[in-house]
């Protein structure tokens, strides 16, 4: 390798990290503005609470990871499917049809054993989850349906038959919700409720954070270090390259449609699961958790490890306009930062080659930003959305 | 002298490259002007530089001795300059005409007028001899027939400064015979032609001087008449070239390959382009399938590779049938293949370049392990043939293959289908837009292959590399072939008349 | 956020013009920074035209009668976890009494009740109970207040047909019990006129519908001017924005419109009367009692015709026929309840579906 | 018949929205830039259009408050949109980020904005604008109850619309130039087309019809307006893609998924749809699933704008 590794680090991980990091400040400092101008008696003590987050006591803390943790997984499923090549806006269908599985074994199959009851539900859920992505994939590789359009029309059609079925299978009338699962199929605690406790109340956070962060490692290995992994990149880059040279692209495109869509759906189950008390509503309208992960894969570059990071991040943002009710604001203003930081994680590339050259400028001379650009690797593709 | 265009220390760099280091060009009114260097001497981004596609970070243009600003296409074209680029600027689903007249349209009351401008464009063409169906999409006209819209386009925007950007690579030899006829018809008219190209014939056809570039640098400008074949391509290389290709005789074994009445239909015409086709290859020879281009060659060849399933007949590889295996399967039983189009099928653009050596092997135990990849592997193989094959990029073996230069793509897809040892070789155009060097290391390499017991199918336009390469000549015409040939015996002449289906052979 | 915003049930007090305009939504702090008064939205917004609104005016009231700091707080989610955290970040607020509006609080508030034995709950729409219906308690710090939206829903149906309507529907939003309450008492009001007039078995017909959200859709529109087109005259719209689609059909169909929990008629000339709840009247009364050290602890309050907590705005309403005479009769009707007639009324757990209610003269069509 | 002629002019109000935005998205994707945004663009359209026609109903009468209400959308539409221009075409950001992010700040923004002016965040109009019958036209037999009753003007404007649209992009210089930077910004750039200006051209287009088509979508649906228009930037974003891009599919695409629509939502006022006894949950499906089904059948040759979603870089091969 002609590269050492401090150089790698400057040009690469360093300036991505950095160009994140300036989008952040500059989400933060558009809702300071915002906050300033609504209110600004309380602005400062408004801003405070957004950045401290869940940095005000243990059980606060948890709630980070607790809300993180849906939005990891629909996060890791859009950033997946990004890096094959496709645009998975699938999310919100495949998170409720997961979340359906594993509500309907957890109330339904109580026969199951202990631990074995959560496991199987969540398994439920994966199969469920790739199955509403597989219907895409095979659209998309047999019938060359532009997967975006499949997507969409799969979200509906999953949230009726999920209304259909919690009525038709697990219907609490009283509610209009699916009824409550069964206490063994409620995600352990493994002590995170002790230790993320403050006062007289714990923390929602259960091992569900664990599993979001396995997800995220185990497919960061499989799309970096495996040739598994090589030939779904290599068909999300070039499918006819990647037909010349023996990948079965067609089969690639599915099973790289289904795990995205076994992520999502596992990331419903997670949040069903929780024992927070939430339960599946029979309502017209797409789980918003989808949608929620594809800011997050965007922020976290669609890098596995990065959307670990930035799905984190925005549940601190999340927990910090939680508590920023305390004083006089209106929560929207937390959208709007997040909306600011992610249109500026946009200018990545462009960042990124401003910082590079930074850093490369005692060396030796660039060129100007554009003919930078080619030189990135460029992973965040859009692929072709539309 | 008065020149109408100088570029005067021109510098321009990539990242990690500097493409054009200090060079320095000057062109005389109505002179054919050629412009020699291997691939990546930085031949094409000097033109864009002068073209204004690129601005250059150190140096000046000058027209008739005035200096200028090109800062964009636009400008190039007010002072006259005109461009047909390496790789054609043509949009695919627009007809010949609307290529023509885009960015210089005419309208009236808002509305697109087309009747002067479609007469205009077909006088240029009976004029230049420049044959075109104004109305054909450009996605249904072969690469000649593109060609000759790009320089429509020229004419058409009554540039005088004319730039050829390797305008021969994909022409056949008539077509090339047309070409230059063309050029020197333009230059008599008072235009003034810098002609870029890899092959010394055609400068010593044509051009009246030649500036060589040797990796970013200007070397020497010429008078050709004054300079021959071997100085040129030694200043060029920067060492001596044998031109000619030493090859021994075939000596044959078994049969490689056997096509029989192979049939495939194009799926969106309905059309035969590939009719009853039947053939082999032995081993330790070089078969040559010459053709005019847009004949069935590619149609074939994805059949015998498997890109696409042929609708009847037989391939046998090593005597097992092979027409219904997969892709994976054929490679792995021997098969290699050096892709007509380097974008579409050869190379993952956004994959670096280690990663695009190992793209047919990448799955063997060299280079995985349960499931894992060998990153020190992948990185060691690929730096071995970036090494042996010469392979020239910005990063060495971590260079996205997007950023290099088109002939050291090419280089990269030989490479690696070559140190493959692949039984039976298809090898379409694998010497497009490669410079001498390279054409040189190439065909050596693949007669060696041949004298290994491997079987070689060449599919090639250019009647040279047919004539000097192969062993036996097929012609395609119309999806049939209609000819065998034994190049010992036939003329460059016949051949021609063979594939433009004038002739019909014994097959 | 993004597309598909997370609706509310919201099925409820709404709020007439303008309601919480022109007002800050929050008081200044106490002196300490601390809001004595609290109302926790089920997700909602104290703008949802619904049981927040409705509840929150009359927290807002109360507070700037008498000088009380107050605000409200949004949970982070829809679960009994995520209320539990606003019940907490209020009471670090500095809340003394939480108005929690809306039966999902009815969890959170079971187990709220222990855990912050020093803050007061007022639950609106609902009573303490375990997450398995196994337990219900209400503790002296915590009062239910519950409507009679069956009671508000039979005033509606009754003076729909009085008026000379034979084709009616009801649009609730989600099938939530107040909604269904609603739905049920509006078949058995047009059931109970239609005898008083004597008229033939099967001379009404009811549609009856859920739309499943409290949005104002596209759908919503189109379903309503289906039914409009097809014959019906009026259509009780029973959820949130949901009505304001049903109004928009039928401006196009020249057809007619019931509003539900506050009075609508200004949000449309279609709307010709509405069932009304007296949400905001509730809380102002229980905090009321409670700053007069009567908290009424532990109790869960039926409002009901018989203490004002049901009503139609009679002088809003666009009737053709039916009197303020007509109306004070059945109200009275219903306040003594004569005949059994409110005591008697079908509720929502009595039958599964509107189709199990008993009629004659009524044919309800359940669109499902 | 007269359910046919319900049918006809309840399929307008899907079917004219998605039209418009549909179109709109096709400007930008020729030109091409990928408009994820669409949705986003609407709700800022709609609640700019709707917050004008709140202040300023009553001060004049129905049609032209609904025309001016029409320019505002747009106005805001393109504004919004101008962020999106400027990332993806002089930041060569990733357009789907970037969409993304206008979808989220939309909707929130409204809801600030909205809570900011008025304390609430639902704003409410009086629907002044339904055209009971266009005079002459509406008299005209059977033609006249299906087009001209019971109508609006937005109804006309997405016609026109159409026809606009469709002769810029196939009879005008703009139209081709666009077209030529969708498919092969360097061939456009190479004989001197401004491959920005026109990307500019193509998303702040896309951003006046969004904008005009949240306002179009919102009027006759509702009598108020609370952030949202329930995902029907995406379904339009959909119908851009199931009518290929053009604009006569884009038309048959419109109606297409707009009269699914419309059967879906009132079935159970056709009385022999409520004889099959479906459960609601599957009529609301249909037009979804037969989208798909509709789609596997017609997609083999579908092809985006080629050029669509990539940032144009003059120095890349
Ligand atoms: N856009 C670009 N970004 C980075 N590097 C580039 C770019 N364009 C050209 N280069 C590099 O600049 C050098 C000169 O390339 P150029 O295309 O000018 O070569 P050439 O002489 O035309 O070669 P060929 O004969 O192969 O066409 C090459 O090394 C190439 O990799
Ligand atoms: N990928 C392709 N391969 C082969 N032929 C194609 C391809 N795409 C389009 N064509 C052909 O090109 C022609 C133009 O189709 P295309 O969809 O590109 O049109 P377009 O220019 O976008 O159309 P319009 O101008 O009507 O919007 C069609 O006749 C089609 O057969
Ligand atoms: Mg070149
Ligand atoms: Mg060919």
């Amino acid at each position: 390798m002609k590269f050492s590794w401090k150089t790698y680090i400057r040009s690469q991980q360093f300036s991505s990290f950095m160009s994140s990091f300036m989008a952040i400040l500059v989400g933060l400092f558009v809702g300071l503005v915002i906050l300033l101008v609504s209110n600004p008696g309380q602005a400062i003590r408004g801003f405070l609470a957004i950045l401290l987050g869940g940095f005000v006591d243990m059980k606060n803390l948890g709630q980070v990871f607790y809300f993180a943790t849906p939005i990891i997984l629909t996060g890791l499923s859009f950033g997946f499917a990004n890096k094959t090549g496709l645009f998975n806006i699938g999310g919100a269908g495949q998170f409720i049809i997961g979340a359906y599985a594993a509500v309907y074994v957890g109330v339904r199959w109580d026969f199951l054993p202990g631990h074995a009851h959560w496991m199987v539900a969540l398994a439920a859920a994966l199969l469920a989850g790739a199955l509403w992505g597989l219907v895409p994939g095979v659209l998309k590789a047999y019938y060359n349906v532009n997967e975006v359009i499949a997507c969409i029309m799969m979200n509906y059609i999953g949230m009726y038959m999920v209304n259909y079925l919690v009525v038709k299978t697990i219907f609490d009338s009283l509610r209009n919700q699916s009824l409550r699962v069964a206490s063994t199929a409620v995600l352990p605690k493994a002590g995170l409720n002790k230790l993320f406790f403050t006062g007289n109340s714990a923390s929602s956070v259960n091992i569900g954070i664990f599993i979001a962060f396995l997800a995220g490692v185990v497919i960061y290995i499989v799309l970096d270090k495996t040739k598994f992994g090589y030939e779904l990149k290599a068909c999300g880059y070039n499918r006819n390259a990647a037909q010349y040279a023996g990948i079965n692209e067609k089969r690639s495109i599915v099973m790289s449609m289904a795990i995205a869509g076994a992520l999502s759906g596992l990331g419903g189950a997670l949040l069903y699961l929780a024992g927070a008390g939430k339960s599946i509503e029979v309502i017209d309208v797409l789980a918003i958790e989808g949608f929620n992960g594809i800011p997050v894969a965007l922020l976290g570059l669609s890098h596995p490890l990065g959307i670990l990071l930035s799905g984190i991040f925005v549940a601190h943002l999340t927990v910090g306009g939680f508590n920023m009710q305390l004083y006089d604001f209106v929560p929207q203003v937390i959208d709007i930062i997040i909306a600011v930081i992610i249109y500026f994680s946009a200018f990545a590339l462009v960042l990124k080659g401003f910082i590079q050259s930074f850093f490369k400028k005692r060396d030796e001379p660039s060129g100007d930003v554009k003919t930078i650009f080619p030189d990135v690797d460029i992973p965040e593709k859009g692929g072709d959305a539309s | 002298m008065e020149y109408i265009i100088e570029m005067c220390n021109i510098r321009k760099e990539f990242p990690g490259i500097v493409a054009n280091d200090d060079i320095t060009l000057r062109l005389k009114k109505g002179e054919i002007h050629a412009l020699l260097g291997e691939n990546g001497a930085g031949k094409s981004t000097l033109m864009s530089v002068l073209f204004g596609l690129y601005q250059q970070e150190k140096g000046i243009i000058k027209k008739n001795g005035e200096t200028v600003n090109i800062k964009n296409p636009n400008d190039a074209n007010r002072l006259g300059i005109g461009m047909v680029h390496q790789h054609f600027k043509l949009v695919h689903n627009f007809t010949v005409l609307e290529n023509i007249i885009l960015g210089a349209e005419t309208v009236e009351g808002g509305r697109l007028k087309t009747s002067e401008a479609s007469e205009r464009v077909q006088r240029l063409s009976e004029r230049y001899g420049l044959k075109v169906d104004i109305n054909a999409l450009i996605s249904d006209i072969g690469v000649g027939m593109q060609q000759r819209v790009e320089i429509l386009k020229m004419l058409y925007r009554e540039n005088e400064i004319l730039i050829f950007d390797e305008p021969t690579a994909v022409l056949t030899p008539q077509e090339i015979d047309e070409l230059m006829k063309i050029m020197k018809e333009l230059v008599s008219e008072g235009k003034t032609i810098l002609f870029i190209t890899h092959k010394l014939n055609e400068i010593k056809d044509v051009a009246d001087r030649c500036t060589i570039l040797r990796k970013g640098k200007h070397i020497d400008t010429v008078e050709v008449a004054d300079t021959t074949k071997e100085e040129m391509s030694e200043m060029m290389v920067g060492r001596k070239v044998d031109l000619m290709i030493n090859k021994g005789e075939a000596k044959t074994g078994d049969v490689i390959a056997r096509v029989q009445h192979l049939n495939v239909r194009n799926h969106l015409s309905q059309k035969l382009v590939v009719n009853d086709v039947t053939f082999e290859v032995r081993a330790g020879e070089i078969v040559c399938l010459a053709g005019i281009d847009g004949n069935g060659q590619s149609e074939l060849v994805y059949a015998l590779t498997g890109l696409i399933q042929p609708e009847s007949g037989k391939i046998e590889m090593k005597g097992q049938d092979i027409t219904k295996t997969s892709i994976r399967e054929r490679n792995n039983a021997g098969l290699g293949h050096i892709p007509e189009d380097r974008h579409k099928h050869g190379l993952v653009l956004d994959y670096n370049l280690a990663y695009n050596l190992v793209l047919q092997r990448y799955f063997t135990k060299d280079f995985q392990e349960n499931g894992f990849l060998k990153y020190d592997k992948i990185y060691e193989y690929a730096d071995e043939l970036i090494e042996k094959f010469d392979i020239r990029s910005g990063r060495g073996a971590k260079t996205p293959v997007r950023s290099m230069s088109g002939g050291n793509q090419q280089k990269a897809i030989v490479a690696r289908e070559i140190d493959r040892d692949p039984d039976f070789l298809i090898a379409v155009q694998p010497t497009r837009g490669l410079d001498v060097g390279a054409i040189e290391y190439i065909h050596k390499t693949l007669v060696e292959e041949r004298d290994e017991g491997r079987g070689i199918l060449l599919v090639s336009l250019e009647l040279d590399e047919v004539m000097n390469l192969s062993d036996r000549i097929l012609v395609i015409y119309e999806g049939e072939i209609v000819a065998e040939l034994d190049p010992e015996k036939v003329t460059i002449q016949d051949l021609g008349l063979y594939m433009a289906g004038s002739k019909r052979g014994e097959h | 956020g993004s597309p598909a915003p997370a609706e509310e049930p919201a099925p409820e007090e709404p709020a007439g013009e303008e309601p919480a305009a022109e007002e800050p939504a929050t008081e200044e702090p106490a002196e300490d920074g601390t809001f004595e008064l609290a109302l926790i939205t089920d997700i909602g917004t104290i703008d949802d035209k619904s049981f927040n609104q409705g509840s929150w005016e009359g927290m807002r009231d109360y507070a700037v009668d008498n000088d009380v700091s107050h605000k409200y707080y949004q949970p982070s989610e829809k679960s009994t976890d995520a209320y539990l955290s606003a019940i907490e970040l209020a009471v670090r607020g500095g809340a003394k009494v939480i108005v929690t509006p809306g039966f999902l609080f009815e969890e959170p508030i079971f187990i709220a009740q222990d855990e912050y034995p020093d803050t007061n709950f007022i639950l609106i729409d609902g009573v303490p109970h375990s997450a398995d219906y196994s337990e219900f308690r209400t503790e002296d710090n915590v009062v239910g207040v519950l409507y009679a939206e069956d009671q508000a829903g039979f005033l509606a149906g009754y003076a729909a047909v009085m008026d000379g309507n034979r084709d009616l529907g009801f649009m609730g939003g989600m099938a939530v019990p107040a909604v269904v309450r609603f739905g049920y008492g509006f078949v058995q009001g047009a059931e109970y006129a239609a005898e008083e007039l004597g008229l033939e078995p099967g001379s009404i017909s009811l549609n009856y519908h859920y739309t499943g959200g409290f949005d104002a859709t596209p759908e919503v529109q189109t379903l309503a001017a289906s039914w409009f087109q097809s014959g019906v005259e009026v259509i009780f719209a029973a959820g949130g924005a949901v009505g304001n689609s049903v109004m928009a059909a039928a401006e196009q169909a020249d057809a007619k419109v019931i509003g539900v929990d506050i009075d609508q008629s200004a949000e449309s000339e279609t709307v010709i009367t509405s069932a009304m709840k007296g949400l905001g009247a509730s809380v102002y009364s229980v905090l009321e009692d409670y700053y007069a050290g009567s908290f009424p602890g532990g109790e869960t309050l039926v409002m009901d015709a018989s203490n004002d907590g049901v009503a139609l705005p009679m002088e809003t309403s666009r009737f053709e026929s039916f009197s303020q005479a007509d109306y004070d009769a059945i109200f009275s009707k219903l306040v003594n309840d004569t005949d059994g007639i409110a005591s008697g009324m079908v509720v929502d757990t009595d039958v599964e579906s509107a189709g199990d209610i008993e009629t004659s003269a009524v044919t309800v069509t359940l669109v499902n | 018949m007269s359910t046919v002629y319900f049918l006809v002019q309840q399929t307008m109000f899907f079917s004219i929205p998605l039209l418009i935005v549909a179109l709109g998205g096709m400007f930008s994707e020729r030109s091409g830039i990928v408009n994820i945004a669409l949705e986003g663009i609407m709700i800022t359209g709609a609640f700019a259009g709707i917050i004008f026609i709140n202040v300023f109903q009553g001060a004049l009468p129905g049609q032209p408050i609904l025309l001016l209400g029409i320019i505002v959308a747009a106005l805001s539409g393109m504004l919004i949109s101008l962020t999106h221009a400027y990332a993806s075409v002089n930041m060569n950001a990733n357009q789907v980020i970037s969409g993304t992010a206008i979808n989220m700040f939309a909707p929130a923004f409204a809801i600030y904005v909205a809570r900011m002016l008025r304390t609430v965040q639902q704003i409410p109009f009086v629907n002044q604008f339904r055209i009971r019958s266009v005079p002459v036209l509406g008299e005209i037999p059977i033609l006249g109850n299906l087009l001209f009753q019971n109508t609006y003007l937005t109804t006309y404007l997405g016609f026109i619309i159409l026809a606009v649209s469709w002769f810029v992009l196939y009879n005008t210089r703009f139209g081709l130039r666009l077209r030529a930077c969708g498919e092969h910004p360097q061939a456009a750039d190479s004989v001197g087309i401004n491959v920005y200006k026109i990307r500019y051209a193509g998303v702040l287009i896309s951003g006046a019809l969004a904008g005009i088509g949240g306002l179009v979508f919102v009027v006759p649906t509702s009598t108020n307006f609370n952030a949202t228009v329930s995902g029907y930037g995406f379904l339009a974003l959909a119908v851009l893609i199931f009518g290929q891009w053009k604009p006569s599919r884009i038309l048959v695409a419109a109606f297409f998924f707009g009269l699914m629509k419309t059967i879906a939502a009132a079935y159970s006022g056709i009385p022999f749809l409520v004889e099959l006894g479906m459960p609601s949950d599957f009529y609301k499906m249909t037009p979804y699933v037969a989208t798909l089904v509709v789609l596997a059948f017609t997609s083999k040759k579908s092809q985006a704008p080629r050029a669509a979603g990539i940032p144009y870089d003059k120095a890349s091969r």
